[in-house]
């Protein structure tokens, strides 16, 4: 899972499997980081009310 | 796409059987339970979660009483190499968390018991039953403890285990030479458990691809077989019966096909 | 400043955070995945220097040599003794599991007293001291009460220097009540002294090594018959040579299936078709000039009772298959050898059969042939000061089982008719018994008889390394070691060719409070004082075994074998019998449709020693499965009897029903139920402990009207759904 | 905290606009740093003096003095059988060729004649270097045919005049060496660690490889 | 009294009911969660399980919720991806059902291996060979992705609402759907891909074998295409049995209809692909290892013969093809539920197969079929995710406004 740990090579069956893992983690953490960061600035620009969507 | 790291040309341990010798005793399979620190339940009669490393099955010609003909076949792990001998053995390359491997060195398919976290999914791959888990925790009532060998670790409950062609006496008869400063083994040095206590003699065991061992020579007998080579699991344990119907209880055959004493892929590694 | 629980909050997530940034979790993280590898409540091997040391095997008769692998003191494993002749390296299952044995929950860990009622198995335990005061209370009443002839001894064996101790023991009481359990080679030295006029002890070895061509009247020859470990080899070398190997029997046993020879014939015709090859032998002219009397009268019942065509009907052959195995048999090129003894030899079995397949051999030429069969003096190499004076001093009196006198002057013990002899009389012709390395309750046909005979008993003294169906019965037992816990010297029969002894050696410190029986007879004998005492003039056992064995002792202390050469014994004139006797092999009911036959397993021990549990094992799901034992028929027989292959079915004989379970195979004759036998002991370890059925309770003994041994074989009974 | 107490804590974040005057952000932070900080010292100080327990040895070993005595170093004591496994740490018959009485060095070696030596004890000592059950380790493959010092795995306890404390780990029940000193698994020597990684490290320079996992799992 | 969480003008029933539910349920998953202590405790001897029935109940149980499942991802792909925008009246029900679905696998996987505590060590160690590590890290990168598409969803509860983090942080998901929905999309074909690569890789086992295009075995397409074209059958099946028991129509009749038809096709091309892979794979790979196809089913200790082939491809493949392909019959209210039924049956049916069939079948010719019957604690904590997720799709539809139609249909009547 990380280079560090005893079973890691650096062949392509490793670098396609994990470079696809951590790309996805990856996307997963910044969405979500993107998210939470969004809705901290906008909370903090006090923008809230259930009417301005749906 | 597994990348082969590159080996030394390094030895290939195998085994041939021969069953016109097997009478069926069952001294490989107690014998290997003695050296491998393999536990016994109190009711151990339902085998399909018996422990057995080495297991005698019973097969039949299937033709009635009293020309019904009985061999015994012991089946050890047949530590598959694969096609060519790369180590992509059907258990190996499917084991989750690399808790088997096939050593280039001695072409045996390892199990390493801490590391297993007994997902099952080997014994799934494997086509010889060779593989079984532990279902249960082994215990060893009373002073039975005594009789654990220090050279194998004795299995917890919920992982795989399987014969191992007695790797610690490999490992013992190394250190041996490695004292007497060799570096090479004797064919006597490093037998299995099985191969000693068999009564009949009907195990050989071996470097199948050096050609002082006998196993080498035997291999090539034209009554020597090996279970499922149409799989291309590639075993490492020869058979050899002067039956033919034995020979052919060897494999699988569509109906009217002939049966084929040499391997479909034989091409690939010799 | 305010504190609101946002603060803590922020704490919180402070500590959160900083606690990703030490070790902490990583490391806790691999610490329990550590643990979970190496939970507590799994043994550790302990580590040391290993060391081998060579002893003998004592399970079966077989006589290997074996060597045993210690780390430290502890015994770890058994293997084969590469050196030794009989099993060169081999080992079977039984034997590997030896240290199982050693370190067993069975083993008895120190002398007891009986608590419960008998067959209970409840004990207290007590000192040594105690333990051979008791003994000596016991021997000093019968001895007061003039009744010390009463005093009986069983052993498992009549060679070797412990059971002459016991014999020396009861003798020099006055009692003549030394007895063994009968084996196959009890028979066949009835046949040497039935058919050849022998007197004394005499014993059958067979030149299998140099046989061409082998015919077995349903001996189990690799199942374990006579030593299992030689007889192996000796069928590989026949299958090397391609040694012709037939063997007749009811089912592919092991080695039927080994020989790739089947001749299956009806059950209980094995005596029958011996008599046709008989018939046709003489009637082809083929057989062998000597000197036999009675030949004319013996060509002349084959002729009236067994002519081939007779013995086709009956045995369910074709007349020209007998004939023509006839002509290859008793062709002097073929080197041929005819052997019986059902099974693993361990019962004695009908005189019929044995004598029938003898004289087979001796119309070939066979007997005291190469290849062939052996008459050699019994050995007598153990002889100590006074033992003539001894003999003579019980000789004229009667033995409780009537061995050697009357009508039983074939046989030097007949254990089988003790039973029968006290239930009938309703009381004990014994009053005081020894049992040693026997299993007689367990080995004894008609089981509830023997217990029933037993528990009138007044007093047992067992001799056991562990419980089993006899120690149950017992008053009191005075352990003896484990065979690798002892000195023993052990000389071996199992018919081979050379006579052997082996030495088993104390190659574990003792892991109980036991004794070696050995020295056990001896104190006992000391503690009886005056003449008695003067008869056991050694020091202990181990001083007794160097006198005796003399310049042999330092030869088997480093070896563990000694070799011998036999010289076979001078035949003189052959008698051939003029009439067979006519005791049906199958015993029971017969309106009963079926025929059940005792079958010996590989796997399964039946006789005085129980299955540890490697052997446990190992047995087949076709023979044991849960608690109970697996019956085999054929599909034709389950059809007929409404019967499924798994499925519980009841099993009733004259003595006995019982539930199984059913195993349809193609591998046996229709009408015929075979049942394995060495199962359902009791007091064993608890591996085998109650499971399955003892073969013993469902036959019915038939006392053979020549020699007087039990000669049941088989015995007729039904097996419906359950 | 100022808000009615029957209202449920998991309806905390409820209390939106109107209770702005909670701690202000300064606060807040402080917070964070003292939590992050208190863990930051329990996980680097603390933990470590808790994982592990702390074991006398029976008594006390001079290495020093007796490899001062000896001909073929650490092999004099710690020998190989004759089967080629290694014995490990000598046996009291080893020690008691010379120790048979007591030779009044030091207090140690009173205990030892007395305790261990007159009652022919085994002296249960604690092995620092003791690898788990699975493992199997040749020493003679990497003593005789590496030709490796003893001390690049055990470090320098041939020159050490006092044994240690035996600081055993409270899970695994491993030795502290095992891991290593240093509670992050940083190493800094060729003998500050001997789990796998470290057995595999070396495997990889000097071999190519690491190699099968049979070579030292058993 | 749980009026305040309610949707507001959303009619549900009383809460007593409600609650009595829940505690019938409750009670379900705490015996589920007795059975799984017991396996955790005890070990896996608590099962029938044996040598040759390692992968039983359990396995086809985990396979099966993950390719019923796959309805969050295919209606989350087509919906975010492919823009298909009506689908979002119901998108949210099916990630809800995904969300179950994945964790019951999850849940199960964590019983069914025999050192649960070791269980990350797949992770860790890794064994990139292997489709089960390739099941197992899209599997829990996918149910993490769940998680992220039902939180806003929750959030958008009307206390959780109130607070203005919660609703911003909702509203911002809500914008970022697309790129999770994408990135799930990826990892679900992916995973459901290796699922099917977990028997077919399998080559010590003919009849789970299927030689391969590129380093994945056929299964791997199959098993994708099939839990996309079938998921949304469960979806819909799961989402009409909600409308019974809540008397009410939850979702226009267009969005079920342009589901349908999409699943139709899928299924169409599936089972054209099953077929002529179950064609291959008997006259070709199967010979070639001595296996003629009766072999595989003649002996069999179900006695189902090859009838479990038939059922499964004509029955359950192509009937409910055609029913979803043709307006016809997706007009026909009893067809239209008979094939969505089917179809999920046929999935179900599939996995079954090749979850028992491949490891239970003698490769040796003189090995033997055995039996296997599960044992309660086995049966026990396969019904605990059910029940488990029923209480999460009642908890939902109850408190959480998860059908955007739910109002404007109901307020017709």
């Amino acid at each position: 899972m990380f280079p560090f740990i005893f079973e890691w090579v650096w062949d392509e069956g490793h670098i396609m499997f994990f470079g696809a893992m951590w790309y996805v983690i990856l996307i997963l953490a910044s969405g979500l980081g993107y998210c939470l960061i969004k809705a901290v600035k906008d909370t903090l620009a006090g923008g809230h009310g259930p009417q301005d969507h749906h | 796409m597994k990348k082969e790291t590159e080996h030394k040309p390094g030895k290939k341990y195998g085994m041939v059987i021969d069953l016109d010798k097997c009478t069926g005793c069952g001294s490989c399979m107690a014998a290997c339970m003695a050296e491998n620190n393999v536990p016994c339940k109190d009711d151990e009669s339902n085998k399909l979660s018996s422990i057995t490393w080495i297991r005698v099955y019973r097969l039949t010609n299937r033709k009635p009483f009293p020309e019904t003909e009985i061999c015994y076949l012991p089946r050890p792990c047949m530590h598959c190499g694969g096609v060519g001998d790369q180590g992509h053995s059907p258990c190996v390359s499917v084991c989750p968390a690399t808790a088997t491997d096939y050593d280039h060195g001695t072409g045996i398919v390892s199990q390493i018991y801490t590391r297993c976290f007994g997902c099952r999914y080997c014994m799934a791959a494997c086509p010889y039953h060779a593989r079984y888990f532990n279902w249960w925790d082994p215990v060893w009532p009373g002073d039975l403890k005594k009789t654990l060998s220090p050279n194998v670790s004795p299995r917890m409950r919920g992982v795989v285990e399987k014969c191992s062609f007695c790797f610690h006496r490999y490992q013992l008869a190394m250190e041996k030479a490695y004292v007497e400063g060799r570096r090479d083994l004797e064919e006597g040095e490093y037998q299995t458990a099985c191969t000693q206590a068999c009564p009949s003699g009907a195990i050989t065991f071996g470097d199948l691809d050096n050609p002082d061992h006998a196993v080498a020579k035997m291999k090539e007998h034209p009554n020597a077989f090996r279970l499922l080579e149409r799989l291309q699991t590639n075993p490492k344990v020869y058979y050899i019966s002067s039956r033919e119907w034995v020979r052919r209880a060897g494999d699988n055959y569509l109906k009217n096909e002939p049966t084929n004493s040499k391997p479909r892929a034989a091409a690939h590694h010799g | 400043m305010k504190i609101d629980r946002r603060s803590f909050l922020a704490l919180g997530l402070g500590a959160a955070a900083g606690t990703a940034f030490t070790p902490l979790p990583w490391k806790l993280t691999d610490d329990a995945s550590i643990w979970t590898q190496n939970w507590r409540w799994l043994p550790l091997p302990e580590d040391g220097d290993v060391t081998y040391e060579t002893t003998a095997c004592t399970l079966c008769p077989g006589g290997c040599g074996i060597r045993v692998r210690k780390v430290k003191d502890r015994i770890v494993k058994i293997e084969g003794l590469p050196e030794h002749p009989v099993n060169q390296g081999g080992i079977c299952a039984l034997g590997i599991s030896g240290t199982q044995i050693l370190y067993g929950g069975s083993r008895v860990t120190s002398p007891m007293r009986r608590s419960g009622d008998r067959g209970k198995n409840e004990w207290t335990r007590i000192t040594w001291d105690e333990a051979l005061a008791e003994v000596k209370a016991q021997i000093n009443a019968l001895v007061d009460a003039d009744k010390a002839d009463t005093i009986a001894c069983i052993t498992g064996s009549d060679r070797g220097t412990v059971p002459l101790l016991f014999k020396r023991l009861l003798a020099v009481l006055g009692s003549p009540n030394f007895m063994t359990t009968a084996t196959m080679e009890d028979s066949y030295r009835a046949v040497f002294r039935k058919m050849h006029g022998l007197k004394g002890p005499v014993d059958v070895r067979f030149d299998f090594e140099n046989t061409g061509f082998v015919l077995s009247f349903g001996s189990g020859l690799i199942e374990g018959w006579g030593s299992p470990l030689r007889m192996i080899r000796a069928a590989n070398v026949w299958k090397a040579n391609k040694t012709p190997m037939i063997q007749v029997e009811q089912r592919l046993s092991n080695t039927a299936a080994f020989s790739g020879g089947l001749l299956a014939v009806n059950p209980g015709t094995e005596a029958d078709l011996a008599l046709g090859l008989c018939h046709a032998i003489i009637s082809g002219n083929l057989h062998q000039a000597g000197s036999v009397s009675g030949f004319a009268e013996f060509a002349n019942l084959l002729k009236q009772k067994y002519s081939v065509d007779t013995v086709a009907t009956k045995t369910g052959l074709k007349a020209t298959a007998i004939v023509d195995l006839a002509r290859k048999f008793a062709n002097p090129a073929s080197r041929s050898v005819a052997v019986c003894g059902r099974g693993k030899g361990t019962t004695a079995g009908s005189m019929r059969e044995f004598m029938a397949v003898h004289a087979l051999n001796i119309l070939a030429g066979r007997v005291n042939a190469p290849g062939g069969v052996f008459a050699v003096p019994a050995p007598d190499d153990i002889a100590w000061a006074g033992d003539t004076v001894m003999t003579s001093a019980i000789s004229g009196k009667t033995r409780i089982d009537e061995a050697g006198t009357g009508a039983y002057t074939l046989a030097d013990s007949l254990l089988n008719r003790i039973p029968s002899g006290i239930v009938e009389k309703g009381e004990s012709s014994i009053g005081l018994l020894f049992v040693s390395e026997a299993n007689p309750v367990y080995t004894l046909s008609g089981t509830k008889n023997v217990r029933k005979a037993f528990k009138k008993i007044p007093y047992i003294v067992s001799f056991a390394t562990c419980l089993d169906d006899t120690t149950a019965y017992a008053d009191l037992i005075l352990p003896n070691h484990s065979y690798l816990e002892r000195y023993q010297d052990v000389p071996v029969r199992a018919g081979l060719s050379k006579p052997l002894v082996n030495l088993t050696k104390p190659v574990s410190a003792p892991v109980y409070d036991t004794q070696n029986v050995g020295d056990t007879v001896i104190s006992i004998a000391k503690s009886l004082e005056g003449s008695v005492a003067e008869a056991f003039p050694w020091e202990n056992y181990e001083d007794c075994l160097a006198k005796t064995l003399g310049g042999r002792w330092e030869t088997l202390k480093e070896k563990g074998f000694v070799e011998g050469e036999a010289n076979p014994v001078a035949l003189g004139n052959v008698i051939l019998p003029s009439e067979m006797p006519d005791i049906p092999a199958i015993s029971g009911d017969g309106n009963l449709p079926l025929i059940l036959l005792p079958k010996d397993s590989m796997r399964l021990w039946g006789d005085a020693v129980a299955d540890p549990p490697f052997a446990l094992k190992i047995v087949p799901d076709t023979e044991l499965k849960g608690t109970e034992t697996v019956v085999e028929v054929s599909p034709k027989t389950a059809v007929a009897q409404g019967l499924e292959d798994g499925k519980e079915a009841v099993l009733t004989t004259t003595l006995k029903s019982v539930t199984v379970k059913v195993a349809v195979s193609d591998g046996i004759m229709d009408g015929v139920v075979a049942i394995p036998r060495g199962l359902g002991r009791s007091s064993a370890e608890k591996y085998l402990d109650d499971k399955g059925v003892n073969v013993c309770e469902l036959m019915e003994p038939q006392e053979d009207k020549v020699s007087g041994f039990d000669a049941v074989i088989g015995t007729r009974a039904s097996l419906k759904r359950a | 905290m100022s808000t009615s107490n029957h209202e449920a804590d998991s309806l905390a974040p409820g209390e939106a606009p109107d209770r702005k005057q909670g701690a202000p952000g300064g606060v807040i932070v402080l917070f964070f740093i003292v939590g992050f900080a208190l863990s930051m010292a329990f996980g680097w100080l603390v933990f470590p003096k808790l994982l592990y327990s702390e074991k006398n040895q029976p008594f006390d070993f001079n290495h020093k003095i007796h490899m001062d005595l000896v001909d073929s170093g650490c092999e004099s004591c710690h020998v190989f059988r004759e089967d080629g496994t290694y014995a490990g740490v000598p046996t009291l018959a080893q020690c008691a060729d010379c120790h048979q009485d007591v030779q009044g060095e030091s207090k140690d070696e009173e205990v030892f004649v007395n305790e261990y030596v007159a009652n022919e004890k085994e002296v249960p000592w604690l092995i620092y270097s003791r690898q788990p059950d699975c493992v199997f380790f040749s020493h003679a493959a990497h003593v005789k045919m590496a030709e490796m010092e003893c001390k690049e795995c055990h470090g320098d306890i041939g020159e050490s005049e006092s044994l240690k404390v035996y600081r055993e780990n409270r899970i695994t029940g491993y030795s502290q060496d095992i891991w290593g000193e240093n509670i992050a698994g940083i190493r800094k020597n060729t003998w500050d660690g001997m789990k796998m990684t470290d057995c595999g490290k070396c495997h990889e320079e000097r071999m190519g490889s690491k190699g099968p996992c049979f070579q030292c799992h058993k | 009294m749980d009026y305040d969480f309610i949707p507001k003008g959303h009619n549900r029933c009383s809460f007593g009911t409600f609650a009595a539910g829940m505690v019938i349920l409750g009670v379900i998953v705490l015996w589920g969660f007795y059975a799984a202590a017991l396996c955790w405790i005890k070990g896996l001897n608590q099962t029938n399980m044996n040598d040759s029935y390692g992968f039983a109940l359990w396995i086809w149980a985990d396979l099966a919720v993950i390719a019923i499942g796959g309805g969050a991802f295919f209606t989350g792909l087509l919906r975010y991806v492919i823009g298909l925008d009506e689908l979002k009246n119901i998108i949210n029900f099916a990630v809800i059902v995904g969300f179950c679905c994945y964790c019951s696998a999850m849940l199960i996987l964590a019983i069914d291996i025999g050192q649960p505590l070791r269980g990350w060590f797949i992770f860790w160690h890794a064994n990139v060979h292997s489709m089960l590590t390739e099941v197992a890290f899209c599997l829990s990168l996918y149910l993490c992705v769940l998680a992220i598409e039902y939180l806003p969803l929750i959030l958008e509860n009307g206390k959780i609402d109130e607070v203005p983090f919660f609703h911003n942080l909702s509203h911002t998901m809500h914008g970022a759907m697309a790129v999770f929905a994408a990135t799930g999309a990826f990892l679900s074909c992916f995973h459901q891909g290796s699922l099917g690569g977990v028997t077919g890789v399998l080559f010590g086992r003919p009849f789970g074998y299927r030689e391969g295009i590129f380093v994945w075995p056929w299964t791997f397409f199959l098993y994708t295409w099939s839990a996309a074209a079938c998921g949304p059958c469960f979806t819909m099946l799961t989402c009409k049995i909600t409308e019974t028991i809540t008397g009410k129509r939850l979702v226009k009749d267009n969005v079920y209809d342009l589901l349908a038809k999409i699943s139709g096709w899928m299924i169409g091309t599936y089972i054209v692909a099953k077929i002529a892979d179950t064609v291959y794979w008997a006259t070709v790979t199967s010979p070639s290892m001595g296996f003629g196809l009766m072999d595989y089913y003649s002996l069999h200790p179900l006695h189902h013969g090859i009838w479990i082939l038939i059922l499964e491809i004509v029955v359950c493949g192509v009937v409910p093809a055609l029913i979803l392909i043709s307006q016809k019959g997706r007009a026909t209210k009893p067809l239209f539920n008979l094939a969505i039924v089917l179809a999920v049956l046929g999935v179900c049916l599939n996995r079954w197969v090749m979850v028992m069939t491949p490891m239970a079948m003698p490769v040796m010719t003189f090995d033997s079929w055995v039996t296997y019957f599960p044992s309660w604690q086995e049966i026990a904590t396969t019904i605990l995710p059910f029940a488990g997720g029923i209480m999460v799709v009642a908890l939902s539809y109850r408190y959480l406004p998860v059908f955007p139609q739910e109002k404007e249909l109901n307020s017709k009547r």
